[in-house]
């Protein structure tokens, strides 16, 4: 079990990096948004015990599931969520002012706004 | 008596339910276009779901009951809906029907003999 | 008895879960994968509703009950999406 | 708007048994599953079908959206002052009322108990969240239309 | 106000300092000010009146004294020509004072760091003097280089400082010179001191700053010449003398680098045509003189020093102040060849800077003549080769200070000229002056010099310069540098072109090429290395991905993974969680696939909800309920997104094919951020689990807290401020998406 | 006290989140209340610095189980500074006119989120206080709405996202390790988990705060936004958001994962060598100042990484104060990038002499530490190569200085407000100050130091 | 009121169903929570109705045939469709047929097609207001003639007298 769980946390940690090296910007929030899904993952894994909800009333002998992990990957997922949702609309405005969706054509307005910087400003030798 | 049967009948509704539900996911992958696939996918596993809401009604927990029957009110407003939508859109994009023979009196055309070109 | 079935009944449910999610993934059309999303999230309520008989508790029927009354927005969203290009 | 009456008639006979599961979590949420970010998102989520039905202009006349900021600041500020206000009485910040040990008034399933309190601030922001920037969106699709 | 008071003001400020200065020195005698610095590092505020620093503060404040007289006329003058405002006046003389207190500050500096501040106090003033006439490029560049090549190698002084704090536990310069003992701590400390001391006295093979720094205005090179910035380079050395004299092959270096600067100097000096260029080569040489000295060691050495220091100060002021006062004379001419026959139009300058050469010179008479002196005696006490090369170097001096004076004032006029005010001879008269009193009654000079010496050789000097008319050795070699010099004055055509050559030489392969080819070397280096860098995300990313991997690899590698690591057993009710593991995983990869993005939305909800399943069988309702609403109106946002771009756009990024060879490289990084996450949850998850957790306690005390449901019990009331930040969060993300949705209008 | 700072901005904040920002009045609310934050942060600062450390555990209950808020002088130093640089930026922005409605409340947000994060003694609140800072951040990156501020909110938040996730990865195993997420707990507890995991744990948590530091080769993403954003959110950056990775790696490497630090020393030196070298050399021939200061922000912290391999009193010490400084300077010299005039030009020199570490600015006292660290474990080649990286930053700090200040300029500036350039004119007033008198910051840098190691200790 | 009354009990009982408690406390605050939120929205949930409901005894009563009807037609529908899918019966020429909408209402078109829908074997794909039919696929349209009488059937035996 422990190597399975350290495997999907692998796989949806490989997965969302791969979509961040993707070109589409909406590619790259999906990313994150895998990325992550595996630090929850790993956050609800990392519990110290597993079994019944953490509910009272708790069935006696029964082991009761980490709470506190739980805890954690909750608020975790919420601080994602909103920080996805600022993500996706800042998307939209970097639409807006590159009419490009694809980072090769932004990272193109990088350069070229840093090669007029450096033909204006000629280097003082 | 019914004390004695009902973990009996819940096992049943539960077999019951899991044989609808492959039922619509086996019918999903078989049928041939998006209209046939929404009958078996959509309902065939809604009705699983409430097979599965009335062997949970056999637990005898309250909590376990009212909610179930909640859900299943809740289901039945809401799949309806949700496979219309689905459908409405294909609908809209124009998906043709794929099966021999189709009828279509929506007036556009979407069985395959109606407009072969188009 | 009983555990054995809802056991297998649980196990078989995952295995329906991933079939649809397969769907999702390889269907022909798009309305074809919204349609198997939708189906996906029947099919947890389903599974959830059976995790609860399982474990004889109630609490991870909210989830299944949320899921039956708003997921369906979701599908909504994504069929209009798909049928005119619109939302709101 | 071109959803269907079907589709119409059921978004709007959800949207207020939305917000009463919505509140009925947030008000089991101590003693039961739920919380007031669960219940947030619900009674949001049952809003905002209406937006998905009726679309934006419809959905925005019949509730007061320009509330959702209101209620999101207010909620967080509610929570806020459930956490801060025992430093007045000299305690740390997030003592609750009452104190364990004490006597809890129960009316059914509500508590009377601060902790309640601070869920229906973080209630508040969720629903005030998820409302005001699905509404923004909306409105900047209105706009790009336009 | 008005911007021309700011001279008198700074002049009055010098005359009082120096008022003070000697009245400290000679009334007071002395004295210390001792007072906590920085108490939690062992520094102290500690300035002592002692010998050498009445000497280097007479000559900051008497000099600077001297020269902002001067600027009071010269400046406007020289703003006039530059068509530049008086406003810039204030600035001059605000740099010129902070140089002479820093210089003052620095002389009396008793604590190696205090030491170290006023060091690079004078450097600063420095930078903006060299460069008042920031509008030149040459001016710029001078600073820059004066700025670079003395505040770098001021970080020598601090290393040196903080090794012998290392070493002896205390900053205190007396405490360490009573505890430091010669070794190779003592050495390597003392070197980076040296070097400190000998690039701002611009030594061999520092000296190129010096010259170029002759862009500054002529008061700004008068003052850097003779009273504070070089002079600091030698003050260093003498301050710190008796901790370099515990090592021999310091003193040998020393010895070398003064020979070279002494020819060096004084050869180029003989080949400079611009006037002030030839007193910077000079200056060089006049100070290579003193390192010379320095290394020669001995009590002739420590005291000969100090003197050659006043006697150079005061006749290279003057002669600086000269040749401003020249070129002011003859509307901006600056050049040897251009001048000369001077004696009609300024008689009275050319007796003032008369005195002032023949001083510079070592004529009897004058104070040079002592410096000659007791530099000759340290000679003669080390023996061997050194007299002769002391006498080579004097003849230098004598050849280029007659190439000067005479070239100015005598043969035929080469240009027009008027008379210059008053305030621009007057202090060069007055310097001119004690020149010669030098020369007539040495005593108060020489008393100076050897109270100076004294502290620098940290012993009694007993020595007393004076005229003695027999044929004692000093007094030969004084008569063979006449003689030597009159000889190479007069065969210039014959070594003229040996000079210039070496000057030539020295151009294309000294070290101020190196300096302009490294820096320029530097410039394009760093433009070539900013081509590498990376200007898009996607390598962004990955070079945090893949360093992070080769790190996770590392610390494998470095600790035991014996026994670390546990596969895990998988309980007969664990399968749905396994399975429901491995359908998360499915589902994940399968978001590498589509091409359109609602199917791109489709594939993450399935994600999304498959993981509530799991996070459901971890035993988290609550977890998986919110799981689910978060997933459920996340495809809400992100379709309303994907509603919002244009739907070209998007079909245009959901067409773009990509190149096979960046697959390749993506899934190289993907899989190497996998492997790092799959070492850290692995390693981590292996650990069996404790039995002792604060979540026991959560669950103990849940119902204390009225709570049934333990995780909402955390949220709300144990760990009820991670849930405040995490609303927060949200707030704060409603806010950002006002302003960029709606311009931050939030209705 | 060790609530005041944090609930009134926190409080404020979210009030001026309903209010228009643009406003005067609001504003001035702004200032005032984060002026008065700052105060508290002070008293805060002095009752730690004469008492001892502050503690108080939210909800009443026991440490662990509540959430532990903690200040020691080494958080507290860090509070005051970070809510300081926040305070004189959004002063800055607030004299030459606020544009966005959203800005006061971000920048209040901001402070909250550090003063939490500075205070706590819980490693999953520090998460939480941590985002606060950083989405604010994020918001905050965009403003000004145009196209490369845009895109450096994109870059910054993605790839500090990536960050965040590294650190919660880690503050999640930190927790099966130890059973607990109180830090003194964590660092009893530590010790006694299998190595392997503690150090990958330590990895992962290095990579997050090295990549808010801007630290080679994780530095990638700073150059453009540090030169894409106003100057005031520039200088909020580097001067008040980028302590966090300081901070942290003194907090979770210094008190925490000890022995983690000390085996990964060898490559704090090797990173922070690479930075100084790569971030200087880049920062030479730059052209114009905002990209001088990017690059010459990742040389920088490459200084405090390299005093964090030498840890002890000595090291942490030097980190803190290093820290310190450079956290100034930043805030200096990009609002000073922002504006002209003689006054700027002199404040710049100020900030440009206090990089390279020219007394009496207060940068020279970052050397004078880290050469004495660096003697301290006698190594030669952290002093060459310390001497090598401030020999660069003379070359790219004063031509840059150079070339704004002194060239006449082809183009005209528009003369900026004077109350901005006093606001300049004051901060380099500190750092003379600072360097002129450096106990307080030499004390401070001790006491932070000392607060590391005691928490480390059983 | 009766609509409103209705809505309040209806909406009381989800409360109580969601807190699984029928505590006097918990229908009290079901009952002012539901009244509250029918107030807030009552111009969007009842806006242009009238706020009585005509014979609404009556069609509490015809409730439960329609019920029943309806849920006959889902266990056919189901057996119909899984015959289909396991291939026991041929996929036999499904389509898309217009039944007309006729006298129904907005109201009554909704719940027709819901229930229509909830049956497997047909769904509605689209109302056409110009042409007054509703589009529903059936997984046998062999006869769309049957198909449009079927349900015009069941409409005026079940369904009309609940639902008009
Ligand atoms: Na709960
Ligand atoms: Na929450």
């Amino acid at each position: 079990m422990i190597l399975v769980s350290a495997l999907t946390i692998a796989v949806l940690f490989g997965v969302g990096s791969y979509l961040l090296l993707q070109r589409d910007l909406i590619r790259v929030v999906v990313g994150i948004i895998l990325v992550s899904n595996a630090a929850n993952l790993f956050l609800i894994s990392a519990g110290l015990s597993r079994g019944q909800a953490p509910i009272y009333p708790l069935e006696e002998g029964v082991e009761v599931s980490d709470p506190l992990v739980q805890a954690m990957t909750l608020t975790a997922i919420v601080i994602a969520f909103g920080i996805s949702a600022l993500l996706m609309s800042l998307v939209y405005r970097v639409y807006t002012s590159h009419l490009s969706l694809n980072l090769e054509d932004i990272s193109e307005a990088e350069v070229r706004e840093e090669e007029s910087i450096e033909s204006r400003e000629v280097a003082e030798d | 008596m019914i004390a004695a049967v009902a973990p009996w009948v819940a096992d049943a509704l539960v077999v019951l339910g899991v044989f609808i539900m492959t039922v619509g996911v086996y019918g999903m992958i078989r049928m041939p276009d998006i209209y046939t696939q929404m009958h078996a996918a959509s309902k065939a596993v809604f009705l699983g779901v409430i097979s599965f809401l009335f062997a949970s009604m056999f637990s005898g927990d309250p909590a376990i009951i009212f909610r179930a029957a909640l859900i299943a009110v809740f289901l039945i407003l809401t799949t309806p809906v949700a496979a219309h939508m689905i459908a409405k859109a294909a609908y809209e994009r124009g998906e043709k029907m794929r099966t021999p023979g189709a009828v279509d009196q929506s007036g556009r055309g979407l069985n395959r003999e109606a407009h072969p070109g188009d | 008895m009983h555990e054995i079935v809802f056991y297998v009944a649980a196990v078989w449910m995952t295995l329906l879960l991933g079939v649809s999610a397969v769907l999702v993934i390889t269907a022909h059309s798009t309305s074809m994968r919204i349609l198997a999303l939708d189906m996906l999230t029947l099919i947890l309520v389903a599974a959830l509703v059976l995790f609860s008989d399982a474990q004889v508790t109630s609490y991870y029927l909210d989830a299944a009950l949320i899921l039956a009354l708003l997921s369906f927005a979701a599908s909504m969203a994504a069929a209009r999406y798909y049928g005119e290009r619109n939302l709101f | 708007m071109k959803t269907s009456v079907m589709t119409r008639v059921v978004a709007r006979v959800l949207l207020v048994p939305a917000l009463v599961v919505a509140l009925a979590i947030l008000i089991k949420g101590y003693a039961d599953t739920g919380d007031g970010f669960n219940a947030g998102v619900i009674a949001a989520l049952g809003m905002l079908l209406q937006y998905v039905a009726f679309g934006y202009e419809e959905a925005e006349r019949m509730m007061p959206v320009r509330l959702v900021a209101v209620i999101a600041f207010g909620g967080l500020l509610l929570s806020l002052a459930v956490a801060l206000l025992p430093l007045f009485w000299g305690l740390a910040i997030f003592t609750h009322v009452p104190g364990p040990g004490e006597e809890v008034i129960h009316l059914g399933t509500v508590e009377l108990i601060t902790p309640v309190v601070f869920d229906i601030g973080v209630f508040m922001l969720v629903f005030g969240f998820a409302v005001g920037a699905i509404d923004l969106l909306a409105r900047a699709i209105h706009r790009r239309e336009t | 106000m008005r911007p021309r008071l700011a001279a008198p003001v700074g002049a009055v400020f010098a005359a009082l300092a120096f008022a003070a200065t000697l009245w400290g020195w000679l009334l007071a005698g002395g004295g210390t000010v001792d007072l906590p610095w920085a108490p939690s590092w062992d520094l102290r505020f500690t300035l002592a009146l002692d010998g050498l620093a009445a000497l280097y503060s007479l000559l900051a404040t008497g000099i600077g004294f001297a020269v902002t007289v001067y600027a009071s006329r010269y400046l406007p003058l020289h703003l006039e020509h530059q068509g530049r405002s008086e406003a810039d006046i204030p600035r001059f003389h605000f740099f010129i004072l902070m140089f002479m207190g820093s210089m003052v500050g620095l002389v009396m500096a008793q604590d190696l760091i205090l030491i170290f501040v006023f060091w690079d106090l004078t450097a600063i003033a420095s930078y903006y003097l060299i460069g008042y006439d920031a509008h030149e490029r040459d001016s710029r560049r001078s600073a820059l280089m004066a700025l670079l090549v003395t505040g770098i190698t001021a970080v020598c002084l601090l290393i040196g400082a903080l090794m012998l704090y290392a070493a002896y536990g205390t900053f205190s310069l007396p405490a360490l010179i009573e505890a430091s003992e010669p070794g190779a701590l003592l050495a390597a400390a003392g070197a980076l001191i040296a070097v400190a001391g000998l690039a701002k006295s611009a030594q061999v093979p520092f000296q190129f700053w010096l010259p170029r720094a002759m862009a500054a205005p002529t008061p700004v090179s008068a003052y850097l010449h003779s009273a504070a910035m070089v002079a600091a380079g030698v003050f260093l050395l003498g301050r710190f003398y008796p901790l370099i004299q515990k090592t021999d092959w310091l003193l040998d270096a020393l010895l070398v680098v003064g020979l070279g600067s002494m020819a060096v100097g004084g050869i180029l000096a003989l080949t400079r045509n611009v006037l002030k260029q030839l007193l910077a080569y000079s200056t060089i040489s006049q100070y290579g003189y003193v390192v010379f000295m320095f290394g020669l060691g001995g009590e002739y050495g420590a005291v000969g020093a100090s003197f050659y220091v006043i006697a150079h100060a005061l006749a290279k002021a003057a002669l600086f102040l000269t040749a401003g006062a020249v070129t002011e004379a003859t509307h901006g001419e600056t050049r040897l060849s251009h001048l000369g026959g001077l004696r009609r139009e300024l008689p009275f300058l050319m007796v003032a800077s008369g005195f002032s050469a023949a001083g510079l010179a070592a004529l009897p008479l004058t104070i040079g003549f002592f410096k000659d002196e007791l530099f000759f005696e340290a000679a003669l006490e080390r023996g061997g080769v050194f007299p002769a090369l002391a006498v080579a170097g004097a003849v230098l001096t004598f050849a280029y200070t007659w190439r000067f004076w005479s070239g100015i004032f005598l043969g035929e006029r080469r240009s027009e000229a008027h008379g210059v005010p008053a305030a621009m001879t007057v202090p060069v008269a007055a310097l001119g002056a004690l020149v010669i009193a030098g020369g007539l009654y040495v005593a108060p000079f020489a008393r100076l010099a050897q109270a100076a010496g004294e502290v620098t050789f940290n012993a009694p000097t007993p020595i007393d310069p004076a005229y003695h008319l027999d044929a004692r050795a000093e007094n030969l070699m004084a008569l063979a540098t006449y003689a030597l010099g009159v000889l190479v004055i007069l065969s210039r055509s014959f070594w003229i072109g040996a000079a210039e050559a070496f000057a030539r030489l020295g151009e294309l392969a000294g070290p101020e090429r190196l300096y302009f080819a490294s820096l320029k070397g530097l410039n394009a280096f760093s433009d070539r290395i900013h081509d590498l860098e990376v200007r898009d995300l996607r390598t962004r990313v990955a070079t945090i991905l893949g360093p992070t991997g080769v790190l996770v690899g590392a610390g494998l590698l470095f600790t035991p993974t014996r026994g670390a690591y546990e596969v895990g057993a998988i309980g007969p009710l664990d399968w749905p969680l396994f399975l429901a593991l491995i359908l998360v995983a499915v589902a994940a990869i399968a978001t590498v696939f589509p091409r359109r993005h609602l199917t791109l939305a489709l594939v993450l909800s399935s994600v999304g909800y498959i993981l509530a399943v799991v996070f459901a069988f971890f035993g988290g309702p609550d977890v998986a309920m919110v799981q689910v609403l978060v997933e459920t109106i996340m495809a809400l946002l992100f379709i309303g997104i994907l509603v919002l771009l244009p739907r070209k756009v998007l079909e245009r990024e959901a067409s773009n094919p990509i190149p096979r060879r960046r697959k390749v490289r993506d899934a190289g990084v993907a899989l190497i951020a996998g492997f790092f996450a799959f070492a850290v949850s692995w390693s981590t998850l292996s650990q069996p689990a404790l039995e002792e957790s604060v979540a026991q306690e959560h669950i103990r005390l849940a119902p204390e807290a009225h709570a049934k449901d333990v995780v909402t019990a955390i949220l709300a009331d144990f760990r009820g401020l991670d849930t405040l930040g995490e609303i927060t969060v949200v707030g704060i993300a409603l806010l950002g998406i006002a302003t960029l949705l709606s311009r931050g209008r939030l209705w | 006290m060790i609530v005041f700072t944090l609930g009134l901005t926190w409080t404020l904040a979210v009030l001026l989140s309903l209010l228009d920002g643009r406003k005067h009045p609001v504003g001035g609310i702004a200032l005032g209340g984060l002026a008065a934050g700052f105060a508290g942060l002070l008293v805060l600062g002095w009752e730690v610095f004469t008492n001892g450390p502050v503690t108080m555990v939210a909800g009443g209950w026991p440490p662990g189980v509540g959430i532990t808020l903690r200040a020691d002088a080494l958080g507290v130093t860090f509070a005051v500074l970070s809510v300081g640089v926040i305070l004189i930026a959004l002063a800055y922005e607030a004299v030459s006119g606020i544009e966005s409605r959203t800005f006061p409340a971000l920048a209040m947000f901001m402070a909250a989120g550090l003063t939490g994060l500075f205070l706590t003694g819980d490693a999953f609140n520090f998460y939480v206080f941590f985002e606060i800072a950083m989405i604010a951040a994020y918001a905050l990156t965009g403003y000004g709405e145009r196209a490369r501020q845009l895109r450096a909110a994109f870059i910054f938040a993605v790839v500090n996202l990536l960050g965040s996730v590294l650190f919660l990865i880690g503050v999640g195993a930190l927790y099966h390790l130890t059973g607990t997420l109180d830090m003194r707990m964590i660092a009893e507890r530590v010790a006694a988990a299998q190595p392997n995991a503690a150090l990958l744990t330590a990895v992962a948590i290095f990579v997050a705060f090295s990549l808010k530091l801007g630290l080679f080769p994780f530095h990638y993403w700073l150059p453009a936004v540090y030169t894409g954003v106003r100057p005031s959110v520039a200088a909020m950056l580097s001067g008040a958001l980028a302590n966090i990775g300081s901070y942290g790696l003194l907090r979770f490497g210094g008190e925490l994962l000890p022995q983690e630090l000390e085996m990964g020393a060898t490559a704090l030196f090797v990173l922070g060598t690479t930075s100084i070298i790569y971030g200087a050399l880049q920062a030479v021939s730059r052209r114009t100042m905002t990209e001088v200061l990017a690059y010459s922000a990742i040389g920088q912290v490459g200084y405090i990484l390299i005093a964090l391999g030498i840890g002890g009193p000595v090291g942490f010490a030097a980190a803190v104060v290093y820290a310190i400084i450079n956290s100034l300077n930043k805030l200096l010299l990009f609002l000073a990038a922002g504006l002209r005039g003689w006054m700027v030009g002199a404040a710049f020199a100020v900030g440009a002499f206090s990089v390279a570490g020219v007394p009496p600015a207060a940068g020279f006292l970052g050397k004078l530490v880290l050469f004495q660290a660096s003697l301290a474990v006698e190594s030669v080649a952290l002093v060459a190569l310390i001497f090598i990286g401030g020999a660069l930053s003379f070359v790219y700090s004063f031509q840059i200085y150079q070339r704004v200040f002194w060239k006449p300029q082809a183009r005209a500036y528009k003369i900026s407000p004077s109350t901005a350039r006093l606001l300049v004119a004051g901060v380099a007033g500190l750092l003379l100050f600072a360097g002129a008198w450096p106990e307080p910051l030499l004390a401070l840098g001790q006491r932070a130091a000392a607060a590391v190691l005691l928490g480390g200790a059983p | 009121m009766s609509r409103f009354a209705l809505a309040v009990v209806l909406l009381t009982l989800v409360y109580c169903f969601a807190l699984a408690s029928f505590h006097p406390w918990d229908i009290f605050f079901g009952a002012v929570i539901s009244s509250a939120l029918l107030v807030v929205f009552r111009r969007f949930l009842f806006g242009g109705e009238p706020s009585e409901i005509a014979g609404l005894p009556g069609r509490v009563l015809a409730f439960f045939p329609f019920a029943f009807a309806t849920l006959y037609n889902i266990l056919a529908g189901t057996l119909e469709v899984t015959m289909v899918v396991l291939h026991l019966r041929p996929l036999n020429k499904p389509g898309i047929v217009a039944i007309p909408i006729e006298e129904r209402t907005p109201l009554g078109v909704a719940v027709s097609m819901l229930a229509t829908t909830l049956s497997p074997g047909t769904f509605l794909v689209d109302i056409d207001w110009e042409r007054r039919v509703m589009l529903v696929h059936c997984l046998d349209a062999s006869d769309p003639g049957r198909v449009i009488e079927e349900h015009q059937e069941f409409y005026r035996r079940w369904q009309k007298r609940v639902f008009p």
